[in-house]
């Protein structure tokens, strides 16, 4: 067995300390479990709800929603990003639009998408793919922008076409900040799951919450925030985890710290 | 094999007789509707030739608009929504009285000393939100006090509207019966409860269709009624069964025992005097009239919009 | 005959700064010139003019009869600074190029390393370029230039980084290729003896604004041998233009 | 008067193109108003609340809470941005805070910061800050460690401090990223005001958005949706302007082009 | 009296790669010595490391009796490529040094403009890095290894992007700077007659992997003049260290 680093020890040290003044604060002033529960409540209830199978139908749907809505927002953000850098006036043209897009309230959106789409996937995957393209569409620009002057200058006089410099240039200086950009954008995936289900679903950690509320089940709604914060967490390690394997190279050079 | 393939070809032909009815709900399928869940569970709808898909919502609105959009065939929503559609446009039937009873009340704490409406002025009250009854109950408690939302301050608090109130935050939330349930369950007491039927005992909930629907598809509607009144009346009769089937479908179902008390409180609304003479679903079509004048009067609609062409008993009436 | 390369009354201005004024130069067909002068005088300016990569504020350069508007088509420009893609190895650095225009074949690798070889870096194409000296990376820019045998070769300070030894070994190799395929080339050097040896014309530029101050024509016939350096009227020719460089 | 870009022309003509679709559509295919209002609806709606003055102290409300976001959300954001690129034992301490903040849907936990914050402004900055960190955070993060080697050897060689390292070296260098966060920061911000309006308020345009769903009154919604758009996008061009008139000499060897 | 730095049978291998191996070296106090050698041999590893920028793989290396760990308080490193801040002016990147113990005065600013004067880069001192030349941006970063009159100074190839005529100069102010506060130097450069010029001895490191292969002390004393170079018994031992290259 790997020894564990001394950071995870602090880590989890400070985590415990943090549950045990909620607890003792919740218990100390009386707070009803409606309005603030306490951790021992939170975990019993998480416990029940797992053993008895009940979350694992709405992980699994939130889970099909985060990765649908990531891999089309992925796509999108890196797509409209590679163009809008192409293009002066494609990005004049656009960006009023996709600044709307961000703008709105997706959870606003939401019935009418359901309208639109139904209550199936389609509509919950539309949304989580709304919420999480802007922030790596902004960054895939910058990063596609910021190129050293050298090298354009060297790609010009080797009469490069200006999609060979994307490809070949910008788009490998940009890797590192495309993996900022995919580490937020799965991360508000999740949310955007979330936010998804809040309105026409029957099934994801989302609906679990407004279903605890409705319930007034609060020690409910803080697993589903659980379960929805492991998702997080395991899905932004997963982008990181990528990163270092394949595109090490990319940043080998400018990158001075781990 | 000539067997078997006659078998499966009567098993075609079944389900290819088997009709599509999509009911979008205000809500997400909850305990509060196990006597559909039972209905699925015992296959009443395969057998009336039904095949039934749940639409989820989040409230009356969304309900109507889907039924308005084409996404479903029928709605189970508030009364308020469905005037609210009307007046904006939609053509709309309601064909069946799903709660008699208006089940929104106002919950004080005791301390707060909130006897009347009287006495909310000036005041913090909460509502779920402005898309809901919560709202709509709220402002017709005032209207009859002579007052009006100026008078008080009203806050959107969101579902989880006891917090606030528990907190001190709000002196007083309109809210549901199930909903005290289950903050009572959670550790409520001591509360003053103001109940709107007191003042207008509006249906709270109804079944409604476009006008289209109305129009092509009344046999098949009429078959849904027909099982959606019987569950209800079984459900009345076993409330225990209901609450086993709400386990596995309804999303806020894993504890059986809750499901039993939400299901005796919803069978108390779900029949008046009146509908133990004329059958489950039927509506009193003076009160009915009275709630469209109140309304009106009150500013939540405009103008009148001619209730008592848009709720009929046409359908209720060739049940069994 | 027209010159192959033709500068006509060149100026160029940054902000208010005139940093060359009415140059004119040309250089023939297959011809080896090369420019000297003091740091900060102009010459990398003025050969990104001829590599078209920037735009005479006055004047005209002219290319084979045609204006250059951008970076002509046969040329390869060897940067002063060395630019090199830090993700690729040096391999994959100097197939650049090719890459560009095709999909390598085995056979364009196999050059590469032999290129890669002439200029001492055998056994090191597998670096990447954080992994290399100052003069490795001269180097291999230098092989990437040469990879595609280009008709018009334009050098800024190719050898400045690099030790005596290696240096001279590469003289006589650009000495050999120019030999062998003839290609059209300016070269820019702060070292004389190296711009005497290697060239047909040297060009001293100067003064402010700079302009073109003196030009030399080295009278040594090709092939040219490592041992004219030691040669008297040699010595005499680089005197001759490094006092030149002096009254400057 | 100064003459329109070509680009403006395109830009505002497949504006008038689409609406023209969409005017055509919802008028052929008879599409009730409740589910889509027709353009000219919704216009006629905006222009009558905007002269009646009802939309000016929601607009109000909503800027203010966007602004109070913002500038929490940017601090927070650059500053644990900082804190854990000076320190890999911070970062990993408190990554899964961070990350938790996020996966969390913010509109679940409105009912729970209204609970312990009340109903005025503070919830909702709160909510607003919450969401418009993260993409920052991240932005720094990236930006402050993406540094040209040599550069962190010359400060190394010339024995200067971590912070001033930060501070002279990596803070500059990280300029362009900063403003690609802060971009997406701003936009955030007005999506995150608008939700966190949704619950516990009785102003704002968020406030706009459920009235009008409640009354079924769509072509309100939409008003408030344009509203709210307008405002994500004067708010994105005044961060843009900022960074070009402030701050160009940080990106002027790399960006190559406007 | 020990020696000022003392490399005591260093090694360094990168990944497989030995690169240096079993190398002894020591300077004395105020002493000037200059290391050469082909490209790629290690002469900027080693000079890292003397810096404490890069530790050994075997072996220690002392300054004043103390293992380096970390760069020496007293020591300026002139990289071999010029490294610069693109958002400072050229007389705000000289005066980082300062910045970093102290708030700059005006004194400093007028010696940091003297300093650019003497480097040439006098009226130049308000351009950012992206408007200089590649020898102004040498000659800035030169600027800024002087203002701060360390008593330890490592410089790798600081003149190598430099023309003839500028480079003399400051190799003359580089031995009156010597002269005046007596700094220890180590000087890395490709050319055999300045680091005679300028040193007490000159070190040649090579093979692989590489070693100290040869020392030369260098019999001139100090002050030099610039006519040393012509000397006959100078040329004699450029001409002997060139030599000793060559072997190699
Ligand atoms: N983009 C620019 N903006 C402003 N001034 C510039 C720019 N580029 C070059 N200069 C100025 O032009 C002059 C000539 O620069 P150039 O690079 O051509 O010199 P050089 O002769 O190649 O010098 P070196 O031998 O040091 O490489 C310098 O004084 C420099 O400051
Ligand atoms: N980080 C590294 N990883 C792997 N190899 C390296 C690394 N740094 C240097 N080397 C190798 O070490 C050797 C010596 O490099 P160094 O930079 O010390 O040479 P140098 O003598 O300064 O050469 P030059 O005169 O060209 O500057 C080279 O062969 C180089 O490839
Ligand atoms: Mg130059
Ligand atoms: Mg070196």
């Amino acid at each position: 067995m790997k020894k564990m680093k001394p950071t995870m020890i602090y880590s989890v040290l400070l985590f415990i300390l943090l549950l045990t003044i909620w607890e003792l604060v919740v218990t100390v002033k009386n707070i009803p479990e409606l309005i603030l529960p306490k951790p021992t409540a939170i975990w019993m209830n998480l416990m029940t709800h797992l053993s008895s199978g009940y979350f694992l139908s709405h992980i699994n749907a939130t889970f099909i929603e985060v990765i649908g809505g990531f891999l089309i927002g992925a796509t999108i953000g890196v797509g409209l990003g590679f163009i809008v850098s192409q293009s002066r006036t494609l990005r004049e043209i656009l960006h009023p639009y996709i600044i709307a897009s961000q703008a709105m309230p997706k959870i606003a959106l939401a019935p009418l998408l359901t309208l639109w789409f139904g209550y199936g996937f389609a509509p919950k995957i539309i949304i989580t793919a709304l919420i999480s393209f802007f922030p790596l569409f902004e960054s895939t620009v910058t990063g596609l922008s910021l190129v050293d002057k050298d090298k354009v200058a060297l790609f010009r006089s080797l009469k490069a076409s200006p999609l060979q410099i994307l490809m070949k240039l910008r788009l490998p200086s940009a890797v590192p900040y495309l993996f900022s950009g995919l580490r937020v954008a799965i991360v508000l995936s999740v949310v955007g799951a979330a936010v998804s289900e809040f309105i026409g679903a029957n099934k994801g950690l989302g609906a679990v919450i407004t279903t605890g509320m409705g319930m007034m089940d609060t020690p409910l709604m803080f697993s589903a925030f659980i379960l929805l914060t492991l998702m997080g967490i395991a899905m932004y390690h997963l982008i990181g985890l990528l990163e270092r394997v394949f595109l090490k190279k990319y940043d080998y050079s400018r990158r001075d710290q781990e | 094999g000539t067997e078997d393939e006659v078998v499966k070809e009567e098993e075609q032909a079944a389900s290819k007789e088997l009709h599509k009815m999509k009911m979008a709900s205000w809500s997400k399928p909850i305990a509060e509707q196990s006597n559909l869940f039972l209905a699925q569970e015992k296959e009443w709808f395969t057998d009336a030739g039904i095949e039934f898909e749940y639409v989820p919502g989040a409230g009356g609105g969304d309900a109507v608009k889907n039924i308005i959009a084409g996404n479903a065939d029928i709605a189970f929503a508030d009364l308020e929504a469905v005037l609210l559609a009307v007046e904006n446009g939609a053509d709309l039937k309601v064909i069946y009285n799903i709660y008699p009873h208006n089940v929104f009340n106002l919950v004080s704490l005791n301390e707060q000393g909130i006897e009347t409406v009287e006495d909310l002025r000036g005041k913090d009250v909460g509502v779920y939100s402005f898309t809901s009854g919560t709202y709509q109950n709220l402002k017709l408690l005032l209207y009859n006090a002579g007052m009006t939302e100026e008078d008080v301050h009203v806050i959107e608090t969101g579902v989880l509207n006891f917090g606030p109130l528990m907190n001190g935050q709000v002196a007083a939330t309109a809210a549901t019966d199930t909903g005290l349930y289950d903050a009572e369950q959670k550790g409520l007491e001591a509360v003053d409860v103001i109940e709107a039927k007191e003042v207008l005992n509006t249906p709270s909930d109804v079944f409604v269709v476009t006008e289209e629907t109305f129009e092509q598809k009344q046999d098949l509607l009429i078959d849904f009624l027909q099982v959606y009144r019987d569950s209800v009346n079984y459900t009345i009769e076993h409330p225990d069964e209901a609450a086993k089937a709400a386990v596995d479908t309804a999303i806020d179902g894993q504890d059986q025992a809750r499901n039993e008390e939400i299901i005796q409180i919803r069978n108390q609304v779900s029949v008046n005097e009146q509908m133990k003479e004329k059958g489950l679903g039927w509506f009193d079509q003076a009160l009915i009239q009275r709630v469209e004048d109140t309304y009106v009067e009150m500013g939540l609609l405009e103008e009148p919009v001619g209730i008592d062409t848009i709720v009929s008993n046409e359908l209720v009436e060739q049940l069994q | 005959m027209d010159p192959y390369i033709q500068l006509k009354d060149v100026g160029v201005t940054f902000g208010k700064d005139v940093v060359l004024q009415r140059v004119d130069l040309s250089v023939e067909k297959q011809g080896f010139v090369s420019i000297v002068g003091k740091s900060g005088t102009g010459k990398t300016t003025l050969i990104k003019m001829v590599a078209g990569m920037l735009a005479p504020t006055e004047g005209e350069v002219w290319i084979q009869g045609e204006k250059v508007k951008e970076p002509h088509h046969d040329m390869t420009y060897v940067f002063q600074k060395p630019v090199l893609l830090e993700w690729r190895t040096l391999l994959e650095n100097i197939l650049l190029p090719i890459e560009l225009k095709r999909k390598p074949t085995q056979a364009d690798r196999d050059k590469a390393k032999q290129v890669l070889a002439l200029v001492e870096l055998a056994g090191d194409e597998h670096k990447y370029p954080h992994e290399c000296s100052g003069g490795m990376l001269s180097r291999a820019a230098l092989a990437r230039a040469l990879f595609t045998s280009p008709n018009l070769l334009l050098m800024d300070e190719p050898y400045a980084a690099l030790d005596a030894m290696t240096k001279e070994l590469l003289q006589v190799q650009l000495l050999e290729i120019a030999q062998d395929y003839n290609p059209t080339v300016i070269f820019i050097t702060h070292d004389i003896q190296e711009a005497a040896f290697l060239s047909d014309r040297v060009i001293l530029i100067g003064d402010q604004p700079s302009r073109v101050m003196q030009e030399y024509t080295i009278p040594f016939h090709r092939p040219r041998k490592k041992t004219l350096k030691f040669e008297p009227e040699f010595l005499q020719v680089v005197k001759q233009i490094y006092q030149g460089l002096e009254t400057l």
